[in-house]
């Protein structure tokens, strides 16, 4: 029987690998598929325990935060969008003017 | 006239922002103007003032912030009458006697401001209201060191705003528990009136720990000795106006807040800090009046030797009697009018001149006799010649303290040694011997202007050294109040004895 | 024994894809990979009966959020491998499995699902796309609301951010220099 | 078989949302109004922006406090005094559009659209103590404001609006994980219920689950409110954005966070959670003091301000720690002081704002700037000290105030170490307040008038002017302020 | 009577403000004049006042008004007009008169003639008050007025340049002055503390009260008071080791030597132990110590007038050992007598002084002895007036100083104390030497001063008849010495010899004045003649040490001044280097820590990202181990 406790630390791994990734990587888009990881890792644990629990508020902030990923992604692509267009890169050392 | 003591506080303000609209030649006769009419209402205030009456006089008193106890509290007693009329007076005869040629009109109204702030700390009865003043003073001085200073003025104008902040920060956290533990005391009322905190007791630890966060508050400010370093800088770079008001009114604020507040409201916490408190005093006495025999700086010299004279001053606050205290509020005058007509008369010669070392000078008592008068009368003062104002309160600081402590007073006497010491050398050097600096030949002895701004110092400086009475008992009566406020309020039989409150016990 | 087959089948895929995605160098490898993630993690959705769930991952995320990437990728012209000085790995991992390990201690502990009191339980009736959809338009139905403004939001946001009016920039001329057709 | 469900509309209380309804509705309607007529000049937009901002005040003041829609909102004191904070400043913030230079961001309707949804959003996030909501609330805000950043249209605010961007998607993940971890400790997603699950079951549930949500939760939080070590967006993202909307940012989105962090914290703090409460003094501790110390070295006054606003979010956080009613008032009264003078001061720097860096190549404000402005404009001078010498709690001006009853707070509480902390910070703040004090009045101008007054125009000064007034007058409305303030904080039980 | 009283003592003060108004005006003889009208009328009431209480035995105390009152301590403006203080008033409104107007002749030349009138008046101004007061703090306001005036006069001509020590050994009369000063305040300490223990056990200042209340005192006390204002006397009156500014003080103008220097204000201090003699008289050891130092003093003074050769230091070397023969008596409890020396004194040394003054003027201010001689056929008159004071100083009969001198040698063999004894009758002849070395320099022998071209004049007639009452009174005043203890011992208590010195006293007599004579004929057989160095004599050690003044000043300057110099510098440097440092110290390391801490702010998103997953784990880690902790 899997228990609730897998499915959390299934959700812990997938966080970390996703917060691993997000200092890992330069490139922008590369470290955004990383913060997806890391909200589906959430997605994960709510929907676990949702089931778990018997009790549905989990599914719903689930549901909520694949609408909130996608936002971003939306606003993020528009930023990287600018971005390129000025400096043709994505590199985030090149993104470092402002400092101190 | 039941509001005179907001017309005093406010009043300059107001007539400093109206001062934005004066012509620029015309400021420096509107700030005497309004210096005139303050002046002469805080002698007004001295005249109604019901000398009898030890208590707090023409109270004006309501409620600013209702549940947090912060109200509109003004108040006068004997000891702070004194304070705002040597304020206001000092703050004319800086007006008149100012030299600052640009950006007068900001001057004028800076001074108007700085005015307000410092009658407002001694008329303040609410500690907030006080606060309030005590940190609006900097603002002003910030500004007239900074702008019109020597070459080091943006240094020292930050040294001494930050050194003072970060002490009256400190002092604010301790006025914060004073009210807390006043509202726990009454169940929830909470209240900054100084009045109402005298009724408070503290148990030991507490007043130990609130006498302590007071003490950084005032001690920065009057700067007792280790916390004295910025004052030097801000004599040494402030234009004369601005070393004239530092050094008669705003050390004085320190001083006073002892007084007012850490001797009444902690006086267990008062009497077990004596010994330490006596310690740093003299340690200020002697250092300093080294120190200031060190200079070679005329206006060093006399900032220094501001230092040792507060020394004394706060040595007769801790006498706990009413010599000392009496003392010590009357020294506060007299170093005021004193240092600042020092100030003043080294602001003279530096407006001629442009330098301010001793060595550039020599023999100015053949070329300036009358500058060289007016000095030498200050500087009897100084050296606390009797008759003069200087004599009356070193003479009772030390009488008093003597019942503390024979040795500490002794070493603390040598206060009246030493500061002949560096006080002579600086009028032997500067003033006698021949004429060593051939451009000193063409200087010009104190002209109208001048005169007219010394003449009422020296008069003061004579009369109260002859005469200390009118203004001694009215502080003595006020000081006996409070020592009796202390006595009662002392909780260990210790303090209660080496409180003296006249009438209540023999001197013995 | 399917679920838990199932369960740690999902489970190592998963961790293996998202590892790939993270440490890959190739992009369309990392991509590839994330987006199988996401399969999996609908898999998992199934798994724990949230199916409206999995479908909306699947549509939402795979469908439309990898479509979106993609074309980034090919915007942004990063097809090839990539060049990026990544931080140092050591540092990274420590990091990594130091947060891993205290998930774990954190997640290893005791959980008694009895003892919760399940503020908005599942109605055993209906099936899920139906309770999910009860739910949404009951309780939830404000969130779902202003969900959709935050869409909207983003939709506005990627317009204007990736909007031809953003190349000249009002800001960096000089008023004097502004031509009357650079205002629109 | 989908039972149909009855709902009664009474038991919905619906006027709850009409604050919110209002401002979506308005945002709707400016987008309308583009789209019917484009090219309409900026002024008609803050003024609409304006209206919808005022109908939504009056009715956050006109609709009585209470839970709606299935409990899932939470009209209460806390609510109410947020919404206002934020409505407040927003309607300050709004006439700053109307420079007398163009600005890119400006020219779009959307710009104004996207304002009011954030804050519609805001008002979601701090009306609701449902985590899912209030998750939402702020992404929405976030959003919005990720593109009002960028919007500004030129490098630095792409720098920063990436460097906002992606540390913001990193802690929606932290508090999506947080919540996660709540939920599994507690089986609910809603505040309330999760206070009483933990109260309940503080006996044998496990606390370090329990803790670790609050830690996540708060890592989210630390970085919403720019808490140390979370903080390093803060300074970027303030000079990358416009001056106006970096002021904005320093305050409304805090305003709004620190609310939420109230709702969150307080349960653990009444739970008697030692450890979450001396984290979040630590935090509010390390912060005020390294903000401070890194803000006596910058020498950009936007910069300054940015650390000095982080410091200020520091110094706030530690009454959330202390967690008494007079505690949670201070928050709000101290922003709602801190409110006026920081966005005075930014305005300042907005009138002062250049198109081409002219002091320097890499800031817009260097000090150097301001350097002798006493002599050049000296009214402009004055009104900035007066914004310095309050930021730097010099009484009687408002920030003095907040600081006071802050630091009383932490008095009554007894954390008296804390106060003297705070005292001593301060002091250590005025120094970077004084050296712009300092560069205007003691030191000798480089340009002559008009760089000082580039941007200058009608509104603005009205802005400076209701910011002096505030700033000056402070004394006169404390009272009424926090009693206020306090009243609701005990109504809604904070 | 009363109005007699504010005559003598304000008739100066208003001389001194009058002639003020002048003071930076060129010289104005009609200034001169009317000081010395107005000296004279506060002698001549002083004058009456003495005649009043010797007739009616009435004693006046008035109040002026209350100075200062705090606390307990009430001190009035309050005269005393008694037998005391009579005397000293006659003796100083008279010597003061005499000085004023030999002063219009001495300082006719002087571009500051006004300002000296009005340092003078101011002078005796203040010396009345001392004498007048009704109480300590009265009598401080005078001892502190003195020494101002003093420094005032000393330093009159300011602007003399510093020279070294060998070529003058006061350096400059600013630098004299201040030393004056500045040692005065030394023992002014002193005086203050035997105030405070007067005022802390007795609750006044006021002479009645305290004297009334010496029977309650312990004897403790009372010592610690005695030795207080002892070292305030000591000061005053310059005795050993804070005589060093007498000599010194000679700097300034000759009448001011006179009147300060000699008469009456270094007289202050002996005025002090006879005024408190309730408190000396039952603290015996003290006294006892005042009377041995006072000895010592005598003869250490006269030793070093033995080989000095500036005309005005010897005799101030001789006002010092006269001094201490006034302390020698006072000690020993012959307070009267001591008074009356204080008095005898204070006529012949004046009129010794002014003498010197005649010379110093008709020598073109030259003062070295060695320069002189022979002066006597110029100077007739000035002769005569320094060989009669110079008599009276040996202590020849009968002349003034000799009934006075007697009777404090007498005392001190009366006391049994044979050390005392002969130490003070050596002194008496060593006095005799070099009184009449330095007569004899001056006046016989060869002339000298042709050398240098000088060529010396008479004083004005006027001022040598002005002279003439000291002149008068250095032969007669000790005629009325059996008038006088009848006079003084209403107030002061009676010195009575015993039968056995009484028995003795021809013989003490005729042994002292042996020794003035013979000290007077061995300088008439060295220097009559006229001036005969010798090498071997003034590089003897003996002689070096003489001149030297012990090497004294030296030592003070290398031990004292020196050293406090250097500490102060030392003390001023650790106030800026130290704790100034300190305190910049900790700005300048929050400003360094703010430099170091804004790397974390890289500006590289990388960076952040990895603050916050660090700062993350931090908090979790924290927040797990506070709970395994707890």
């Amino acid at each position: 029987m899997i228990g609730l406790n897998h499915y959390l630390i299934l959700s812990g791994i997938l966080f970390s690998i996703g917060l691993v990734g997000v200092l890992r990587r330069k490139n922008l888009l590369m470290l955004f598929f990383s913060t997806e990881i890391m909200l589906n890792a959430a997605n994960v644990a709510f929907a676990a325990i949702s089931n778990f629990y018997n009790d549905l508020s989990g599914q719903m902030f689930a549901f909520f935060i694949i609408a909130i990923a996608a936002s971003e992604v939306a606003i993020g692509l528009g930023l990287l969008i600018l971005v390129y267009k000025k400096e043709n890169t994505l590199d985030l050392d090149d993104l470092a003017s402002m400092k101190g | 006239m039941s509001n005179i003591l907001t017309i005093l506080v406010f009043f300059p303000a107001l007539a400093g922002l109206l001062g934005f609209v004066i012509d620029k030649n015309s400021a420096r006769v509107y700030g005497v103007a309004i210096a005139t009419v303050e002046f002469i209402l805080s002698l007004f205030l001295w005249m109604t003032f019901d000398a009898s009456n030890p208590t707090f006089q023409f109270i004006e008193h309501f409620p600013i912030v209702k549940d947090f106890g912060i109200s509109y509290y003004l108040g006068v007693d004997g000891i702070s009458l004194f304070l705002v009329v040597m304020t206001t007076f000092m703050t004319l005869i800086g007006m008149i006697s100012m030299s600052v040629k640009d950006e007068i009109k900001n001057m004028v109204i800076t001074l108007l401001f700085l005015e307000m702030t410092m009658v407002g700390v001694f008329l303040a009865l609410d500690a907030i209201m006080f606060y309030v003043f005590w940190e609006l003073s900097l603002v002003p001085m910030l500004y007239i060191i900074g702008a019109w200073g020597g070459p080091l003025r943006v240094y020292a104008s930050i040294k001494f705003f930050l050194y003072t902040f970060t002490g009256s920060l400190v002092m604010l956290v301790g006025m914060l528990i004073v009210a807390y533990s006043f509202s726990q005391a009454t169940g929830g009322v909470w209240s900054f009136a100084i009045t109402d905190w005298y009724a408070l007791g503290f148990d030991m630890k507490y007043q130990i720990g609130l006498f302590l966060a007071f003490f950084i508050g005032f001690a920065i400010k009057v700067p007792m000795f280790p916390f004295h370093t910025w004052l030097p800088y801000a004599h040494g770079q402030a234009p004369t106006i601005g070393s004239v008001i530092l050094a008669a009114v705003l050390l004085k604020m320190g001083t006073y807040g002892f007084v007012r507040f850490s001797l009444p409201m902690f006086p267990d916490a008062s009497v077990l800090m004596i010994l330490p408190i006596a310690i740093i005093s003299i340690i200020m006495i002697i250092y300093t009046a080294m120190v200031a025999y060190a200079q070679e700086d005329m206006k060093q010299v006399i900032a220094y030797s501001s230092v040792s004279h507060m020394g004394i001053v706060m040595l007769g606050i801790f006498a706990m009697n009413s010599e000392g205290i009496s003392g010590s509020v009357f020294q506060m005058l007299s170093h005021g009018i004193v240092s600042g007509a020092l100030f003043m008369l080294v602001g003279v010669i530096y407006d001629r001149t442009h330098t301010k070392y001793m060595k550039d000078f020599g023999g100015l008592a053949s070329i300036m006799p009358r500058y060289a008068l007016v000095f030498g009368i200050m500087l009897m003062a100084s050296v606390g010649l009797p008759l003069t104002i200087g004599f009356v309160g070193e003479f009772l600081v030390l009488i008093g303290f003597y019942k503390v402590s024979p040795i500490l007073t002794i070493l603390a006497g040598t206060s009246i040694i030493l500061g002949a010491v560096y006080m002579l050398t600086l009028f032997k050097r500067s003033f006698f011997g021949p004429v060593t600096n051939e451009a000193n030949k063409k200087l010009k002895d104190l002209n109208a202007n001048e005169l007219v701004s010394f003449i009422p110092l020296v008069a003061v400086v004579v009369w109260l050294g002859i005469y200390p009475k009118p203004v001694l008992s009215i502080i003595d009566n006020s000081v006996n109040y409070t020592l009796s406020i202390m006595e009662k309020k002392a909780m260990t039989p210790e303090a209660k004895n080496i409180i003296i409150v006249k009438n209540s016990k023999e001197a013995k | 024994m399917f679920e838990q087959i199932a369960f740690y089948l999902f489970s190592v895929l998963t961790i293996g894809l998202f590892l790939i995605t993270v440490f890959s160098k190739n992009v369309l490898y990392a991509m590839t990979s994330l987006a199988s993630g996401m399969v999996l993690i609908a898999g998992f959705f199934f798994l724990v009966g949230a199916d409206f769930l999995g479908v909306v991952q699947l549509i939402v995320y795979v469908g439309a959020v990898m479509a979106l990437y993609a074309f980034g990728m090919m915007f942004f012209n990063v097809t090839k491998d990539l060049k990026e000085k990544t931080t140092s790995n050591i540092w990274v991992m420590i990091i990594g499995v130091t947060v891993a390990l205290l998930m774990t201690l954190m997640f290893g502990g005791a959980i008694n699902p009895d003892a919760i009191y399940a503020s908005l339980p599942i109605n055993s009736s209906m099936t899920n796309p139906q309770a999910v959809g009860m739910a949404l338009f009951t309780k939830y139905l404000v969130p779902f609301e202003v969900a959709a403004i935050m869409l909207l939001i983003a939709m506005i946001g990627g317009i204007v951010l990736a909007g031809k009016k953003m190349d000249k920039s009002l800001t960096d001329a000089e008023d004097e220099k502004i031509q009357p057709k650079d205002v629109k | 078989m989908v039972m149909p469900i009855n709902v009664n509309l009474s038991d919905l209380n619906l006027p709850l949302l009409t604050p919110m309804l209002i401002a979506i509705s308005g945002g709707l309607g400016i987008l309308v109004i583009d789209l019917i007529k484009s090219n309409l000049h900026k002024s008609l937009y803050v003024m609409l922006a304006l209206m919808i901002f005022g109908a939504d005040l009056v009715t956050v003041l006109g609709t009585a406090q209470g839970r709606g829609f299935f409990d899932l909102m939470l009209f209460d004191g806390l609510s109410i005094v947020s919404q206002i904070l934020i409505l407040v400043a927003s309607m300050l913030f709004i006439p700053l559009a109307l420079t007398s230079k163009r600005f890119h961001e400006f020219s779009y309707p959307e710009f104004f659209a996207l304002f009011v949804f954030m804050v519609a959003g805001l008002q979601f996030m701090v009306t609701t103590d449902n985590l899912i909501l209030i998750f939402i609330g702020i992404e929405t805000s976030s959003l919005a404001l990720y593109v009002l950043i960028a919007m500004h249209n030129r490098f630095y605010s792409f720098e920063a609006a990436i460097k906002y961007f992606t540390m913001g998607a990193v802690a929606a993940g932290f508090y999506a994980m947080g919540s996660a971890v709540i939920y599994a400790s507690t089986g609910s997603v809603e505040l309330w219920q999760i206070s009483e699950a933990l109260k309940l079951g503080s006996e044998n549930s496990n606390i370090i689950l329990i803790t670790g949500g609050a830690v996540l939760i708060l890592i989210a939080f630390a970085f919403k409110l720019s808490l140390f070590p979370f903080h390093t967006w803060a300074p970027d993202v303030y000079e990358g954005s416009s001056a106006p909307l970096a002021g904005y940012m320093s305050i409304v989105p805090k305003v709004a966070a620190f609310t939420v962090a109230l709702r969150i914290f307080s349960i653990y703090i009444d739970l008697g959670l030692q450890s979450v409460q001396s984290i979040i003094l630590i935090l509010s501790v390390v912060t005020m003091t390294l903000a401070n110390i890194m803000a006596l070295v910058q020498q950009d006054v936007k910069r300054m301000l940015a650390y000095s606003s982080i410091s200020h979010a520091g110094f706030v956080m530690a009454a959330i720690a202390i967690g008494t009613t007079k505690a949670s008032t201070a928050i709000f009264v101290y922003y709602a002081l801190f409110m006026f003078t920081n966005l005075g001061a930014f305005t300042m720097l907005w009138i002062s704002r250049h198109k081409v860096k002219a002091f320097s190549d890499r800031f817009d404000h260097p000090y150097e700037k301001f350097a002798g402005m006493i002599k050049i404009v000296p009214m402009g001078a004055v009104v900035m000290a007066l914004f310095m010498l309050s930021l730097a709690g010099v009484p009687p001006f408002s920030v003095f105030w907040g600081k006071l009853y802050i630091i009383s707070a932490a008095v009554d509480a007894d954390y008296i170490a804390l106060a003297f902390i705070m005292a001593l910070n301060s002091a250590i703040a005025a120094y970077y307040y004084l050296k712009l004090i300092v560069y205007m009045f003691l030191k000798d101008p480089i340009k002559s008038v008009d760089t000082v007054y580039y941007n200058i125009s009608k509104p603005l000064m009205v802005v400076v002017g209701i910011a002096v007034f505030v700033t000056v007058g402070s004394v006169f409305f404390f009272d009424k302020l926090h009693t206020y303030i306090y009243t609701m904080m005990l109504a809604a039980g904070f | 009577m009363e109005s007699l009283v504010y005559i003598a003592l304000f008739a100066p003060l208003v001389s001194s403000l009058f002639a003020g108004l002048f003071a930076m005006t060129p010289k104005k003889q009609f200034v001169g004049v009317i000081s010395s009208l107005l000296l004279f009328a506060s002698f001549v009431a002083s004058a009456i006042l003495a005649y009043h209480i010797s007739s009616t035995n009435e004693i006046i105390h008035v109040k002026l008004m209350d100075w200062i009152a705090a606390g307990n301590l009430n001190i009035p403006f309050g005269f005393l007009v008694d037998y005391v203080s009579v005397t000293m008033m006659v003796v100083v409104t008279l010597v003061s008169t005499v000085v004023h107007i030999y002063s219009n002749g001495y300082m006719d030349h002087d571009k500051s003639f006004n300002r000296f009138f009005s340092y003078l008046s101011a002078f005796v101004f203040s010396m009345l008050v001392l004498v007048m007061s009704d109480n300590f703090a009265g009598l401080f306001i005078g001892w502190e007025g003195v020494g101002v005036c003093s420094w005032l006069l000393i330093g009159f001509w300011y602007h003399k340049a510093d020279v070294t020590r060998d070529v003058n050994p006061s350096i400059s009369p600013s630098w004299a002055a201040n030393e004056a000063f500045i040692m005065n305040r030394i023992a002014d300490l002193g005086m203050l503390v035997g105030l405070f223990i007067i005022y802390w056990n007795v609750g006044s200042l006021q002479y009645d009260v305290v004297f009334k209340a010496i029977p309650n005192l312990t004897p403790i006390i009372l010592t610690t008071a005695a030795i207080a204002l002892f070292i305030g006397a000591m000061g005053k009156s310059a005795q050993f080791p804070l005589h060093t500014w007498l000599t010194d003080a000679m700097e300034g103008p000759t009448p001011v030597s006179a009147l300060i220097h000699a008469a009456t204000m270094v007289t202050a201090g002996v005025f002090l132990v006879i005024r408190a003699n309730p408190i000396f008289s039952v603290t015996p050891e003290v006294s006892y110590f005042i009377a041995a130092l006072g000895t010592f003093v005598a003869f250490f003074a006269a030793s070093m007038a033995l080989v000095n050769r500036d005309l005005k230091r010897i005799i101030a070397f001789s006002t010092l050992s006269q001094l201490g023969y006034m302390f020698a008596a006072a000690g020993l409890g012959a307070y009267w007598i001591a008074l009356f020396h204080l008095a005898a004194h204070a006529f012949f040394k004046a009129l010794l002084f002014l003498g010197a003054g005649n010379v110093m003027h008709g020598m073109h201010n030259e003062l070295d002895i060695f320069k002189m001689g022979g002066l006597k056929k110029v100077m007739r008159g000035t002769y005569l007036y320094m060989g009669l004071a110079s008599l009276a100083l040996a202590g020849i009969f009968p002349l003034a100083g000799f009934y006075s001198k007697d009777a404090i040698i007498e005392t001190a063999f009366n006391e049994g104390n044979l050390i005392l004894f002969i130490i003070l009758i050596v002194t008496a002849g060593m006095t005799a030497f070099y009184s009449f070395r330095q007569v004899f320099l001056t006046f016989h022998g060869d002339e000298r001063y042709k050398e240098l071209g000088i060529h010396p004049h008479e004083m004005y007639k006027y001022v040598l008849i002005a002279m003439s009452p000291l002149a008068i009174l250095a032969v007669i005043a000790g005629w009325f010495k059996g008038w006088f203890n009848s006079f003084i011992i209403h107030l002061l208590p009676n010195y009575e010899m015993s039968e056995h010195t009484h028995h003795l006293a021809l013989y003490i007599t005729l042994i002292v004045s042996a020794f003035a004579f013979g000290g007077i004929i061995l300088a008439y057989i060295k220097y009559n003649k006229g001036l005969v160095r010798s090498e071997k004599t003034e590089n003897s050690l003996i002689y070096k040490l003489l001149i030297n003044q012990y090497y004294i000043p030296i030592l003070y300057e290398a031990v004292i001044s020196k050293p406090y110099a250097e500490l102060s510098k030392l003390a001023w440097k650790a106030d800026t280097k130290i704790i100034d440092t300190f305190v910049d110290g900790i700005a300048k390391v929050l400003y360094v820590s703010g430099d170091k801490t804004r790397g974390m702010q890289s500006g590289n998103l990388s960076n952040y990202l990895n603050w916050m997953a660090a700062g993350a784990i931090v908090l979790l880690v924290v927040a797990i181990l506070s709970l395994v902790a707890v």
